[in-house]
């Protein structure tokens, strides 16, 4: 009975493991090295000519940008949340509590919707150039989206709860005595936070950087609505290798070294003293 | 009259890897006596008690259950019951259920648990704590509840692992006296593992001393204090000053023993070989302190510190020798002493336990 | 004086980045101007243009119930595995518990298209069933993290106990030890259901015929145009989701009270 | 508790699967192609139940047909050279028209085109033209080629549809190529042309190119006709220009797919969607050109004087067709990534 129990219990998680992970991951793998046909499928034969094509500078320019646009989305998030995490901290337990679930609540309703907001926010003619052109602040209204700063604008605000939490998470468990203790000893406000809270807080901030990072090259949608399609972001390449242009052999090299990059975040996270359990956690 | 062996371990053994935790356990446990396993932690008296009741397999070796081998057989089919050091009562459940228990997992009728645990409840003074839960109840009050739903499944052999350690001082004599009492009106075998001497002794029928797997000692709670059989069980029992010598020589049935080059003790001879190893013991209560001049085995002391407990003065003092001497005096010796800068100690043939070498 | 009033401000100005554009999707959903700039007046007619949109209720019924099976199976099998992972031992245990982390880290759209694949590669039918499955495959890990933070605080005697007092396996997890992961459970469950609520990414590519959901619908609406009814299906989406939230919370409030008093 | 979710979860279930009865028809068509009415109507006086999904490209189309489960979908309406691929690919069944009441209705014309010359997978739906929008409030210069669009004025300016084939066309036509050439050298040049004009691009927009005139975005848009003609009805300044260039003809047609479980059901909708009102529903609400003879007889003014609706018949006839380009399909990607 207790065997069976055992062997019984295991399975389901056995399969999950086996089915909806391990093989579709190594059936990426596997594809990424086959030869692709003109529209369409794919021939059983060995190639690199998908990774190789990953070096084509056409590529490599997507590569860069999609960096380049998950760089500056996490250091913008990283600038908000420090000082928005420092500062609530010192609020009392009660108005804390309060405030981490007022940033937690608009990440409950839809993404979209949400996206849709700022549309309707950052249009040519949408609220924020009416009020600044009504106040007479500008003269010309601004280009907020259909650019990098729309999706910027739109990634920074999807993903920034994703570092505020493991933030504020690893920040709130900073004895407070550490930083009484450097005041004490004569600490200006700049040496407390890099020398004592930035090395306390370290892995909290890999976590996010984590979250944050990762998902920003793979948005799509974000890119698509702020951006007006016009930058070819690494989501957008590999959405459109399976779904429009059909070479599902370069799609699965594009997400093999998309993988690579998730696993190097990972190491380092890891070295950050990171614990698994505390990754992606609303 | 010889009682019936209740509980037998034979060349019981325990490794985890290459770690032997366990080492050749052989045991025998009457029929309604407590038996006490006793010793530091980490010394595996645990583990015996967890291969007792099924919850870890033995490595190797028989345990023998009413007469009855427990190889293959798992916890829950054993007439055994454990009260566990933190109780775990299980949280969401009512004191009631916590009880009945042990019985629906029997499929007793619900009838017959409701009355079972009526007299549970009777037994240990619990009455109209039915629907409480257990982190409503107070340290004691859930003890009980644990001795409770342990005893209402009528196990053969009661094991206890350190049952009393999570309360304070107080609480601790009182449940001691309780659970002994609880003991004597049912006769149920107790299995008792605790690292406390003054909870074995004054529970124990028979204490099991042991240390790093392997049994020191088994005996009575008199037999081990008055007549340790090992350095190691003079010193884990009660208080003891302790000295380890070499016998210089034997003549006219007196053996003189040479202390840290300085002190000679005269014993009794009991056969000693010169050159041999040997450790004297002397509990503190039976060091002598006296003003009477002696031909031997009297040692010049000097009170180093003191302190009183109400009853008893216990003193520290310094003499030729390495190790201090400890003395537990009463106010009227202790007040002879008191303003003398030097006085003397006189070590007594009874008093002195002697064990053969020095281990 | 001063730092503080600066440090409120600068909470506040991360609180109104946070709100504005829901602020505004529900402020514009009472406005009879279709084109969102001015505030001309005051109508509930978006409203009734969302119900009559058929197609846009389907895609809802659909979501409903992606989220609810999906929660239902990942809840099962997450609670069920954190147990199992956390209790035996037994082959292949190691390389499981370091796939779970998988589905979190990796990019959304590589474990779309890799699940797109292995759907393809296995002639199933892209539809509800494949939309489920994929939901169930990205919400498990979740499930098993909050089911697996409470189960390292139990004490683990209580288990022993159960045993003890003659529960086989399968009774001690089922009434021992299942009871009191509730919490664990509750909050897993709650994780799943709105990341299944509110899924694009992976929906994108598993979703068949018959099975749109709301954001895959609401994305094509956003996409081919400005639709006040996008308004005033999201501010129905956030008074509803305020309200559990806030059903919940008042519950918690009450437990902690409760809590208090003994 | 437990038990009312369990209810909720049945009935659910229920209802999930009550979709899946015999008596539905899954179509796979462009989104803001055919009115939800039209759908609902049909849906009542058959009894069948239509699962809608949309596509907003050819090559997603083809995707999604090529990766689904043979029987997924039913009916479908690939463009010209899709359908060529297509009927290569062996993606399509061979279409009965005898079964068709309504074929008849269906304009000469646009039967018999190269890439089905005898109609036999393939029927035409609608047909479509890229047109240049301008909004004549803001925008005075005159404009009408595509070479017009690279003035320096018109920086962040225009909406361009996210269609490779019909963008890397328009800059073979405006280089005095055919919009469908290969030539290395050519497309070096087109790909020159439209960095050019990627400087005036505010957006590359498919599904909705029309909201970013109305809501002036920009002011000028290179769209399909039916986009320009939604436009133009919102904002009577904007002006329709036809391209100098030869510009770009697409026909959408139905055509039913290998393997299809409902092909009664799809005939039956065919055939609704041949008839000259339902056509006339359709056309009202997304002013493509119409293909339906009897259609044209009822059709309102609004559509015949609206000339990004009512295309002359000459701008029709020089337009292009975007052809099938096998393998070379690849240069073009990379174009195309090159230009994003």
């Amino acid at each position: 009975m207790n065997r069976i129990f055992k062997r019984l219990a295991s399975l389901p998680i056995s399969f999950y493991c086996l089915l909806l992970i391990l093989l579709p991951l190594v059936y990426i793998f596997f594809l990424s090295f086959l030869k692709s046909d003109s529209y369409g499928g794919f021939t059983y034969v060995f190639t690199l000519q998908n990774y190789l094509k990953l070096f084509d500078v056409v590529y490599l320019k997507v590569f860069a940008q999609s960096f380049f646009i998950a760089f500056i989305t996490t250091v913008i998030c990283i600038l908000i949340s420090y000082p928005f995490c420092l500062f609530v901290n010192e609020k009392s337990k009660m108005v804390q509590s309060i405030l981490m679930t007022l940033v937690i609540l608009p990440f409950l309703t839809n993404s979209l919707i949400r996206t849709y907001g700022w549309m309707v926010l950052l249009r040519k003619e949408g609220i924020i150039n009416t009020i600044l052109l009504n106040f007479h602040i500008i003269k010309e209204p601004l280009s907020l989206m259909y650019n990098n700063l729309g999706i910027i604008i739109g990634m920074v605000y999807t993903l920034l709860p994703f570092m505020i939490l493991p933030l504020y998470s690893s920040i709130s468990k900073i004895d407070p005595r550490y930083i009484e203790a450097a005041k004490d000893l004569g600490a200006s406000k700049l040496t407390i936070f890099f020398k004592i809270i930035v090395p306390l807080t370290v892995s909290g901030l890999f976590n996010g950087v984590l979250m944050v990072f990762i998902p920003c090259i793979g948005y799509f949608f974000i890119s698509d609505l702020l951006g007006g399609g016009k930058l070819m972001l690494l989501g957008n390449l590999i959405k459109n290798q399976f779904l429009t242009a059909r070479d599902w052999p370069f799609g699965a090299a594009i997400s093999i070294a998309l993988l690579l990059v998730t696993y190097l975040l990972v190491r380092i996270y890891r070295k950050s003293g990171g614990e698994m359990d505390d990754l992606g956690g609303l | 009259m010889e009682s019936k062996v209740i509980v037998k371990l034979e060349n019981v053994s325990k490794s985890y890897g290459t770690k032997n935790v366990v080492k050749n356990f052989n045991l025998e446990v009457y029929e309604g006596e407590i038996v006490t396993f006793l010793g530091p932690s980490g010394c595996g008296k645990t583990t015996v008690l967890r291969m007792i009741s099924g919850l870890e397999p033995v490595t190797s070796g028989k345990i023998f259950i009413d007469g009855k081998d427990m190889n293959g057989i798992e916890a829950m089919d054993r007439e055994v019951n454990t009260i566990f050091q933190s109780y775990a009562l299980f949280p969401h459940l009512s004191v009631y259920d916590n009880i009945a228990f042990g019985l629906k997992m029997k499929k007793e009728k619900k009838g017959n648990i409701q009355k079972k645990v009526k007299e549970m409840l009777k037994l240990v003074n619990l009455q109209g704590y039915e629907k409480r839960l257990p982190h409503e109840l107070s340290g004691g009050e859930q003890q009980r509840v644990a001795i409770a739903r342990a005893l209402i499944n009528k196990p053969k052999v009661l094991l206890l692992d350190e049952p009393l350690s999570a309360l304070d001082k107080k609480l601790k004599k009182q449940m001691r006296v309780e659970l002994k009492e609880l003991q004597q009106k049912l006769g149920i075998t107790f299995i008792y593992v605790t690292h406390d001497q003054s909870e074995a002794l004054s529970l124990s029928d028979r204490i099991l001393l042991m240390r790093n797997g392997s049994i020191i000692q088994l005996a009575t709670p008199y037999e081990l204090y008055e007549h340790p059989k090992s350095k190691f069980a003079a010193d884990f029992i009660g208080d003891a000053n302790i000295f380890t010598g070499e016998i210089l020589g034997v003549s006219k049935g007196l053996a003189n023993v040479l202390i840290d080059d300085t002190f000679h003790i005269i014993l009794k001879d009991d056969g000693y070989q010169k050159g041999e190893s040997v450790t004297i013991v002397i509990r503190p209560e039976n060091m002598n302190v006296t003003t009477v001049n002696k031909e031997y085995n009297l040692l010049d002391v000097e009170m180093k510190n003191y302190s009183y407990d109400g009853a008893y003065y216990t003193v520290f003092a310094k003499s030729s020798l390495k190790k201090d001497l400890k003395l537990l005096l009463t106010k009227e010796k202790f007040a002879n002493i008191q303003n003398k800068k030097i006085w003397k100690v006189f070590f007594d043939f009874d008093d002195m336990v002697v064990i053969r070498g020095n281990k | 004086m001063q730092h503080k009033i600066l440090k409120n401000l600068f909470i506040f100005l991360v609180f109104f980045f946070l709100y504005l554009p829901i602020l505004v999707l529900v402020v514009f959903s009472f406005n009879t101007s279709r084109m969102n700039i001015v505030f001309e007046g005051f109508t509930f007619d978006w409203y009734k243009v969302l119900f009559e949109n058929r197609s846009l209720l389907e895609a809802f019924k659909n979501t409903m119930i992606v989220s609810l099976v999906s929660t239902l199976c990942s809840t099962i099998v997450g609670t069920l595995s954190a147990y199992v992972l956390h209790r035996y031992n037994f082959f292949g245990k190691k390389l499981i518990v370091k796939l779970l982390y998988i589905p979190i880290v990796i990019p959304e759209i590589v474990l779309g298209i890799s699940l797109l694949s292995i759907y393809t590669l296995m002639k199933l039918d892209l539809g509800m069933f494949t939309l489920i499955l994929s939901h169930i495959a990205f919400s498990i890990p979740y499930v098993i993290i909050s089911v697996k933070s409470v189960l390292t605080q139990l004490n683990p005697q209580m288990e022993d106990a159960a045993k003890d007092l003659g529960a086989n396996a399968f009774h001690v997890f089922w009434n021992v030890i299942l009871p009191n992961l509730v919490p664990g459970i509750i909050s897993g469950a709650m994780l799943a259901f709105t990341l299944s609520l509110d899924d694009v990414v992976i929906s994108y590519f598993t979703a068949g015929p018959g099975s749109n959901t709301l954001p895959l619908k609401i994305y094509s609406m956003i996409k081919t145009g400005i639709t006040p009814d996008v308004n005033a299906l999201s501010t129905i989406i956030l008074v509803f989701t305020l309200f559990i939230l806030i059903l919940v919370s008042i519950k918690q409030m009450r437990k902690i009270k409760k809590e208090a008093r003994v | 508790m437990k038990k009312i979710v369990c209810l909720l979860l049945l009935l659910f279930l229920v209802t999930g699967c009550s979709s899946n009865n015999e008596n539905v028809l899954n179509v796979l068509n462009w989104s803001s192609y055919i009115p939800d009415e039209v759908i609902r109507a049909f849906e009542e006086e058959t009894g069948i139940i239509v699962n809608y999904s949309t596509y907003s490209s050819n090559e997603e189309l083809l995707a999604k047909i090529s990766s689904a489960k043979t029987g997924t979908y039913d009916l479908i309406f690939p463009s010209d050279y899709m359908v060529e691929l297509m009927i290569k690919r062996d993606l399509l069944e061979k279409m009965d028209t005898s079964l068709l009441e309504n074929v008849s209705n269906l304009k000469e014309e646009y039967l018999g085109l190269e890439f089905d010359v005898n109609n036999e997978y393939s029927l035409p739906f609608l047909a479509t033209t890229i047109v240049i929008a301008v909004n004549r409030d803001h925008v005075t210069d005159p404009i009408s080629s595509y070479n017009d669009l690279l003035n320096e004025k018109f920086k962040n300016n225009i909406v361009l549809l996210d269609d490779q084939r019909i963008v890397i066309g328009m800059a073979n036509q405006a280089l005095g190529y055919s919009m469908n050439d290969v030539n290395a050298t050519h497309l070096d040049n087109a790909r020159d042309w439209l960095l050019t004009l990627k400087k005036n691009v505010k957006a590359f927009d498919s599904d909705s190119p029309k909201t970013f005139l109305i809501t002036n975005e920009v002011d000028i848009g290179v769209m399909w006709n039916a986009e320009a003609a939604l436009a133009l009805q919102s904002n009577p300044n904007i002006e329709i220009i036809y391209p100098l260039e030869n510009g770009a003809l697409s026909l959408d047609n139905y055509a039913i797919v290998k393997g299809s479980k409902n092909t009664e059901n799809a005939y039956k909708f065919i055939d609704y969607l041949l008839r000259a009102d339902v056509m006339k529903t359709i056309i009202e609400e997304y002013p493509y050109i119409n293909v339906n003879m009897e259609t044209e007889k009822i059709l309102d003014s609004s559509y015949l004087e609206n000339p990004a609706a009512n295309i002359p018949e000459e701008i029709i006839a020089k337009n292009e067709m975007v052809e099938n380009i096998g393998s070379d399909i690849s240069k073009y990607d990379r174009l195309w990534a090159e230009i994003k």
